[in-house]
């Protein structure tokens, strides 16, 4: 692992720090709910355990975490997005209007 | 059941006791039948079509109008002779002056006729849509700047102009009533520069709230307001304090309108012959209180006069001189009176009640206040 | 060749995962920026299906179809309202896949007899010690938002030492496994103490401030799978581990903030000292929600009919261009607004007449009681200014109450309801008002000009 | 040099051609000398004091202010009496109604007085500040609406109250000039409902610059505007459609303030009996352009009559109601007029000068228009 | 271990790097940010001088006293005006250095008798190529702005043709030395050829748009650094080298939207077709300086003192509630707002006031003429809404003007004035307005009302 | 050389965008200043030419690059602290509102 990785870390974060600065309180819900599923990105992690196959006690752990990350990850974006379809009605309204 | 609205007779009386739109509320929503005497509604814009047209019936004359009906509607309290053409039994609706009309009241109460005060209808929240004392405050405010504004020899507002710029008036409101507020409100339209005085301390606050200036906060004092936001007389020294204050803000002011009354009791004398010499030449007052004396002391009730070069007007009736809006805002709140008292088609009568007990002059023959 | 499609797909998948956010900050694009996310995703598990080190495929695909058949229902199935635990117990997934994912690795490399090396160990240690924290403080999280534990504050003597001593462990054990990584039994007794830290950790917190800490614990699994990153040398999980480090800590203060909590109080204050939810109690022990103007904002951002109710405060507030601008706003952006105006608001006939006329509001926008009455059942929002009595339901429906029979504005039949006013005073009347306890009633609290000034600089960001 | 102000004598004339702030200036900036009559500006609210510590001197009588003066600044046009107390060769400024005036001419060149119409100030923006017609029509303007206000029945605002919900006046101003933008501004300032109407395309812009809704635009056209802003007569269809179009605007309106002119002209007829009898009972109209014979055909000069239970008020010199800024304005126009008159202390009187020749009416003893 | 310094001072650099930029973009906090981006810088140097492959710190002492010595007093003694061409020169200059370091890489390496690898040759022909064309381009630039150069777009026939040519030579030598990065010749006919390219590139643009221009050349040079750090792979070059390349070509966007010209046409509109600058010309050849809400907004946040003179143009907008917020906003800022009514102000006598007394703009900040007059010379800003004839110079200084005598407010006589007005039609006198063409004027064109709630929204932002 | 430098390319350009983004026109100048201060990092290139000794050569054309680089950074900063000095006096004004 080279240093570089380290400000690959930082950057990254400031990114994150960044993007998130200032959101409408509305928005909080489903941006806690879009960075979980992001959090789910574990899942790469996982296939790489459970596909190594170096043994089985790793495989196996590797096979529930990618079940778990899976799962996450499916439900996290379908919720997501049921909750932002509320928005959805209004959409065109202030973007039409934002020009 | 019949409810009857004549002609009004006193001099300078031009509103009627229901407009047309009122007519039509109680004939559609309460299902009474209205008679109205020809030509009772033309001095304050409503022609006799127009009742038509609302569903009224006409009465040729007075005593047809008057006679006949359970309940009788008037604005002004009701002459020996009219007194004379109402049934027996029936119930009188109108302006009562008590306290100045003992005669009169003996008279209903001879012939049985129960009478019901509006001035006397209670200062509860539930009861405001009957309170005219409101309705033609309300009106008399809007009015009392009107006249002083044409009576004086200035601009209210500020002008820029090519020649020269014209410096706003001072308006100096007395009393922040329904009246005062209503005037605070027009003269501030205007552009004048308003300021105003009150004892009761909830008119400061409610003075700002219509961007006026109150003056002399150091008055003010919480036992000034008695039960339903009226004023108590003021005791010596707080009577004296009051016109000190007065007395040094008024020097500079051009406009004054004086709404300052005691229910039951003659107007509070706030402004004194010294404060009117004092003044500029050309200002003028107009007192609003001038129907229970009048608050400032030069003013001639009914007269307009000229003192120390200023104009002091002292209009009475002024709500009958905006007969149009000031008899459909009656009209309304003898609607809601009658919303209240005529429970299907029967008139309750119920001396317990809040509102009608407190409104009762007369009742079965007897004067019962 | 292999290498750089891999690479090449992880490079897309970040700058994906950051579009996606960024578009997710804005409510008119947020669900664009959702679905790029999900791409990035895909993007990033394609790219790792490549990866050398997988020669086996079964178990993947197995768990992939599993994960699949149990994500779906969550995702589909939960009701709105239990949105906050559902998103705890996610959480607890995706922090359980990373901390596993850790203890393969470690285990593997001790089986092979080779203890990864020092720096590695200390990656591990981070992914798994942050990973358990998160999926046992989660766990309890849910449990408290769906009410399986008690959802107040949980708080005992001696609290502080016993959290400070698991504390101290955790972090002894971090070291000496470092320094040592050979011993496994040192390993896994950390990750039984993080676990107790975690639950130690949220216990503590009130039902009401979950959503802060659901959105922090966020954070932490965020850097487990960083951790992840550098342990296992891998970029994807390296970037988007530490994108969401960063954002679920903004995230949460800025949720704190919006509960008008500052976030140290919830986290800190958590221990020993009792936590009160946000929301006053009352006399009948009703309670008021009262929200910030951003949300306030929102909400007439995206009302298609919106009625305004001024009152005595309006004018005491001498508010009324404020209101006039927020009109304007609010249509600018496509919604209705109407002026109700209540025979007797304010403190003289016509009082609000004046004022919304000197601020320019054409007479055609004000609408006296009864034309309007009949519109609020479809108003999105009441927008209560200053007015009290003329909005009282009492005057309906308790015979009792001064005002019984004043015919009043039906806000009460709004959507939602917002009441700007200083505080819980009562008004001329001087009686209380059930209306402020409606739960579609939210109080903006403060004098009406200040917070209707906040709410014009609000609807601009929006 | 010495300028002196007489006491104005026309009936209903309560303004004085020079305010105690005039004077000052006069004195000050262009170290003139005034005169002013004893009681000069006591009916506009000046007291003989503030003339004095502005620094005129006070003349006892009319004769002793008009003579000895090269100078005489006046309101109103002099009578021949005065004419006969004004010292020859002097120059006498003041309104002269051209062209309802020969005898007064003639007297004035017979006694070789020069004499400047302050009517025919030329419309040239740089002349603006010495123009009566537009400081007057200001005061007109503002006033007209007042006076309508105040005979209304009805209130200006809207109103809602738990007496019912009170809907605003409509008022119709016809003509946008100085005067009806002053009425429009007024109007508005009390909450009416404000249409207006004008012959000249600039007025459109300027009616709705203020607010106000602008009646009929297909009306209007580009040759309607002659020099100086000022209106010329219409052609026989143009005034026929002018006339439909006010007449079917006319019909709801509460209040109709007029103020329609063409210069060196009768007004305009714009409001036929028809017109008026359509209108609803006790609605307004003021006719401010009664000086020249009124806008309305029913309306009588210096009158208020009733017809079709319309009131007709038709006010003469309304700027004299207003006496106080009215004179004020007045004056600042001759001191501006003096600025470019008196050079170093002599009268500058170049028949050739844009704005001094145009004035003229009488110089050398000759008529020169 | 000295490794990891060099790294720890490269992060910290970095980090204040990005810091530093981010708070130039907060006039207030501007300063303090860039003093961050110079200790950064501070950092970047000394951590490069531990750098191993130093050996020889003679030339380096020599090359830092030297540039010092020359840098000192470029920074001192440049007189503001001279501010765009300075940067333009500097620019070359940092280019100029990206460029030599390539080439001395490359003749090293060549030296060394082993050509750089394909790879790392394409990191190399990239930064000198974005080097020589920026030097070239700067240096032109530099030369327009001094006006060296005729600063008017220089074209010729053919032009697109040969700048076509000249570019196809440039990539084609690039592709030959990355093929065979052994052939000297290529690489150095390819400096010279992207040296042409930039002086091709930076004539045909007008002098108005250098800024744009150099903003561009800004960001290559940027590139450059970050392609030195590919080829040498240098961490910080490449960190800073690509903010720089991202915000120089942000910045140059930006800067041609604020001189509402379109990016593209600034650049390309360039080859072949004369580019106008920016401003209109007028009969008499005199320029108006246009300027956006952006820059305005700013004047005014930044003023002690705003005199406002609206006119009849406010009246037709009926911006008078417009005026009276932005009047607020300003004056929360501390800044002090005086409304200068002149006696013919609009369309009738007192029209001014009936407006901004609506508005509810107290009294005692309105002044007349006489008042007012005296106190522009020490006012920053005299704002004029829609006032044309009263602020009209004319009417002191042409006799010949019909509004000659007539008094003015002396907007002129403020050290900067605004104008908001649709276009540059004359009022009602009709005539042309000199003051519109003051250098101290700018002119925000637009509706009195679109303009000032553009204002208002960007004073939010400052 | 790595591919992580990809991404750090990445990152960087990307943190520099959004910082970027939305500057009040006033400040372009002094931010164009900055960012070409900024530039002199080249600085750190020519250094280990000047300093690595390989050859005569590369050292003084190192040497140049030195000169050129430092005194653009030197002038750059100075300058661009000259244009915000401008600022200064009104920095609290708004700092001290802002709360
Ligand atoms: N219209 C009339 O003619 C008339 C005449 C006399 C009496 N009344 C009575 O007045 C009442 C009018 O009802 P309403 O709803 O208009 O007023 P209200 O019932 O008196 O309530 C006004 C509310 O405004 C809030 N408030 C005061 N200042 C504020 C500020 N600066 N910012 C924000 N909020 C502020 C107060 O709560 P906080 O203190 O908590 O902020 C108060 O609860 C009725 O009861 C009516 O009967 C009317
Ligand atoms: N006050 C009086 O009593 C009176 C009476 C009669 C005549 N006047 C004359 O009127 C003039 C008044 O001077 P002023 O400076 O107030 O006005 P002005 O000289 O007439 O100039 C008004 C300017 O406003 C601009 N404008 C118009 N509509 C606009 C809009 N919607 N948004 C932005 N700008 C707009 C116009 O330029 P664009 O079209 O390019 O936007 C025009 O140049 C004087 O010449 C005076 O003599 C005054
Ligand atoms: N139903 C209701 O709730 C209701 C209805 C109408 C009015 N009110 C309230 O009642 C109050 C009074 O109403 P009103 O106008 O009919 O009263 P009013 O007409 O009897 O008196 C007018 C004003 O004069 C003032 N005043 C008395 N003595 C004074 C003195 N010495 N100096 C100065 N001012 C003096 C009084 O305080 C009052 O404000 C108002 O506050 C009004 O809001 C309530
Ligand atoms: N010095 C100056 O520049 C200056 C000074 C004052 C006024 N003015 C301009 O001159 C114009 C007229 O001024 P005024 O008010 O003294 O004019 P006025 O008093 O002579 O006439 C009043 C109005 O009546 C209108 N009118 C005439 N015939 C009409 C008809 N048949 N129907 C409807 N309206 C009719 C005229 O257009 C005018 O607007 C105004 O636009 C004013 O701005 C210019």
């Amino acid at each position: 692992m080279s240093v570089l990785e380290v400000y690959i870390f930082v950057l990254a974060a400031f990114v994150g720090y960044m993007v998130i600065s200032k959101v409408p309180a509305l928005l909080h819900t489903p941006l806690m709910a879009a960075t979980n599923a992001i959090a789910g990105i574990s899942l790469v992690g996982s296939l790489i355990a459970a596909g190594a196959a170096q043994n089985r006690v790793a495989t196996i752990i590797g096979f529930v975490a990618v079940v778990a990350a899976t799962s996450n990850i499916v439900g996290g974006f379908l919720l997501t997005d049921r909750m932002l379809k509320m928005f959805r009605r209004d959409e065109k309204t202030p973007a039409s209007q934002a020009k | 059941m019949r409810i009857s609205v004549p002609t009004e007779t006193a001099p300078r009386e031009q509103r009627v006791a229901l407009a047309p739109d009122s007519v039509a509320r109680l004939i559609k929503q309460q299902k009474l039948e209205v008679v109205v005497q020809r030509g009772a509604g033309l001095r304050a814009g409503f022609r006799d079509d127009a009742y038509e047209s609302a569903g009224a019936t006409l009465a040729a004359d007075a005593a047809s109008a008057l006679g006949g009906s359970p309940i009788v509607a008037k604005v002004q309290p009701p002459s020996p002779s009219e007194i004379a053409q109402i049934d027996t039994g029936a119930t009188l609706i109108s302006l009562m002056r008590p306290g100045q009309s003992a005669d009169i009241v003996a008279l209903l109460a001879g012939r049985n006729v129960t009478s019901l005060a509006l001035e006397l209808v209670p200062r509860i929240t539930r009861a405001q849509s009957m309170d005219v004392l409101s309705s033609q405050s309300t009106v008399a405010g809007y009015k009392g700047v009107l006249i002083g504004a044409s009576a004086l020899g200035k601009f209210l507002p500020m002008l820029t102009t090519a020649a020269g710029n014209i410096s706003p008036a001072k308006v100096f409101i007395i009393g922040a009533g329904v009246a005062g507020l209503q005037a605070i409100a027009t003269a501030r339209r205007l552009g004048g520069v308003v300021s105003a005085f009150d004892v009761r301390p909830a008119a400061r606050e409610q003075v700002q709230s219509l961007g006026a200036a109150f003056v002399a906060n150091e008055l003010v004092n919480e036992s000034a307001e008695a039960a339903g936001g009226y004023a108590r007389a003021q005791t010596q020294d707080e009577a004296a304090r009051t016109l000190a204050a007065i007395g040094n803000h008024i020097k500079d002011m051009d406009l004054v309108v004086t709404t300052a009354q005691i229910p039951g009791r003659a107007a509070p004398q706030l402004i004194t012959a010294e404060m009117v010499a004092s003044m500029r030449a050309g200002s003028v007052i107009v007192d609003l209180a001038a129907e229970t004396g009048g608050n400032c002391a030069l003013a001639k009730p009914g007269e307009t006069i000229q003192m120390h070069d200023v104009t002091i007007i002292a209009p009475l009736n002024v709500p009958s001189t905006v007969a149009f809006h000031a008899s459909q805002m009656f009209g309304r709140n003898i609607v809601e009176l009658l919303k209240h008292l005529v429970k299907d088609g029967q008139a309750q009568l119920d001396a317990a009640d809040e509102i009608t007990g407190a409104m009762m002059m007369t009742h079965d023959g007897k004067v019962v206040r | 060749m292999r290498d750089t499609f891999i690479q090449a797909s992880y490079v897309i998948a970040s700058i994906l995962f950051i579009l996606g956010l960024r578009m997710l900050t804005r409510p008119d694009k947020a669900r664009t920026g959702m679905q790029l996310a999900a791409v990035g995703m895909l993007f990033a598990v394609i790219g790792t299906l490549f990866n050398p080190t997988i020669v086996d495929f079964r178990w993947i695909i197995g768990g992939l179809v599993l994960g699949v058949v149990i994500g779906y229902p969550m995702g589909m199935r939960v009701p709105m309202t239990a949105m906050p635990q559902r998103i705890a117990l996610s959480l607890t997934l995706s922090a359980l896949a990373a901390t596993l994912v850790g203890i393969a690795e470690y285990y593997t490399e001790i089986a092979a007899g080779s203890p990864p090396s020092h720096m590695k160990m200390a990656a591990l240690n981070f992914e798994i010690m942050l990973g358990s924290i998160t999926v046992a403080g989660t766990i309890v999280a849910a449990g408290k938002l769906q009410e399986w534990i008690a959802s107040r504050p949980v708080t005992f003597k001696g609290q502080n030492l016993v959290n400070g001593v698991v504390f101290l462990g955790v972090v002894t054990l971090f070291a000496y496994t470092v320094v040592d990584p050979s011993q496994s039994w040192a390993f896994y007794t950390m990750i039984g103490a993080s676990l107790v830290f975690g639950v130690m950790l949220v216990m503590p917190i009130g039902g009401a401030d979950m959503p802060v800490v659901v959105a922090l614990l966020n954070s932490y699994s965020g850097l487990a799978s960083c951790a992840t990153g550098f342990a296992i040398g891998n970029v994807i999980l390296l970037i988007s581990g530490s994108l969401d480090g960063a954002s679920g800590l903004i995230l949460s203060i800025l949720m704190s903030k919006a509960m008008n909590r500052s976030f140290t109080n919830v986290l800190f204050g958590a221990f020993g000292s009792q936590t009160s939810t946000a929301g006053a109690k009352t006399a009948e022990g009703l309670t008021v929600r009262s929200v910030g103007v951003e949300d306030a904002a929102i909400q007439l951002a995206y009302a298609q009919l919106v009625i305004v109710i001024p009152g005595y405060g309006m004018a005491v507030a001498q508010a009324q261009h404020a209101v006039r601008e927020l009109a304007e706003m609010i249509e600018k952006r496509g919604g209705e607004v109407k002026f109700a105006v209540h025979p007797v608001a304010g403190r003289m006939p016509g009082h609000m007449n004046v004022l919304l006329a000197e601020a320019n509001i054409p007479y055609d926008k004000l609408f006296d009681m009864d034309e309007v009455n009949s519109d609020f059942d479809r108003a999105d929002v009441a927008l209560v200014i200053g007015a009290n009595d003329v909005v009282n339901p009492a005057a309906r429906n308790d015979p009792a109450s001064p005002i019984f029979g004043m015919p009043i504005l039906n806000a009460d039949r709004a959507k939602s309801v917002i009441v700007l006013k200083r505080g819980m005073s009562a008004g001329f009347a001087g009686i209380e008002n059930e209306l402020f306890y409606d739960k579609r009633t939210s109080m903006l609290f403060g004098d009406a000009k200040t917070s209707l000034t906040g709410l014009i600089n609000e609807m601009k960001n929006v």
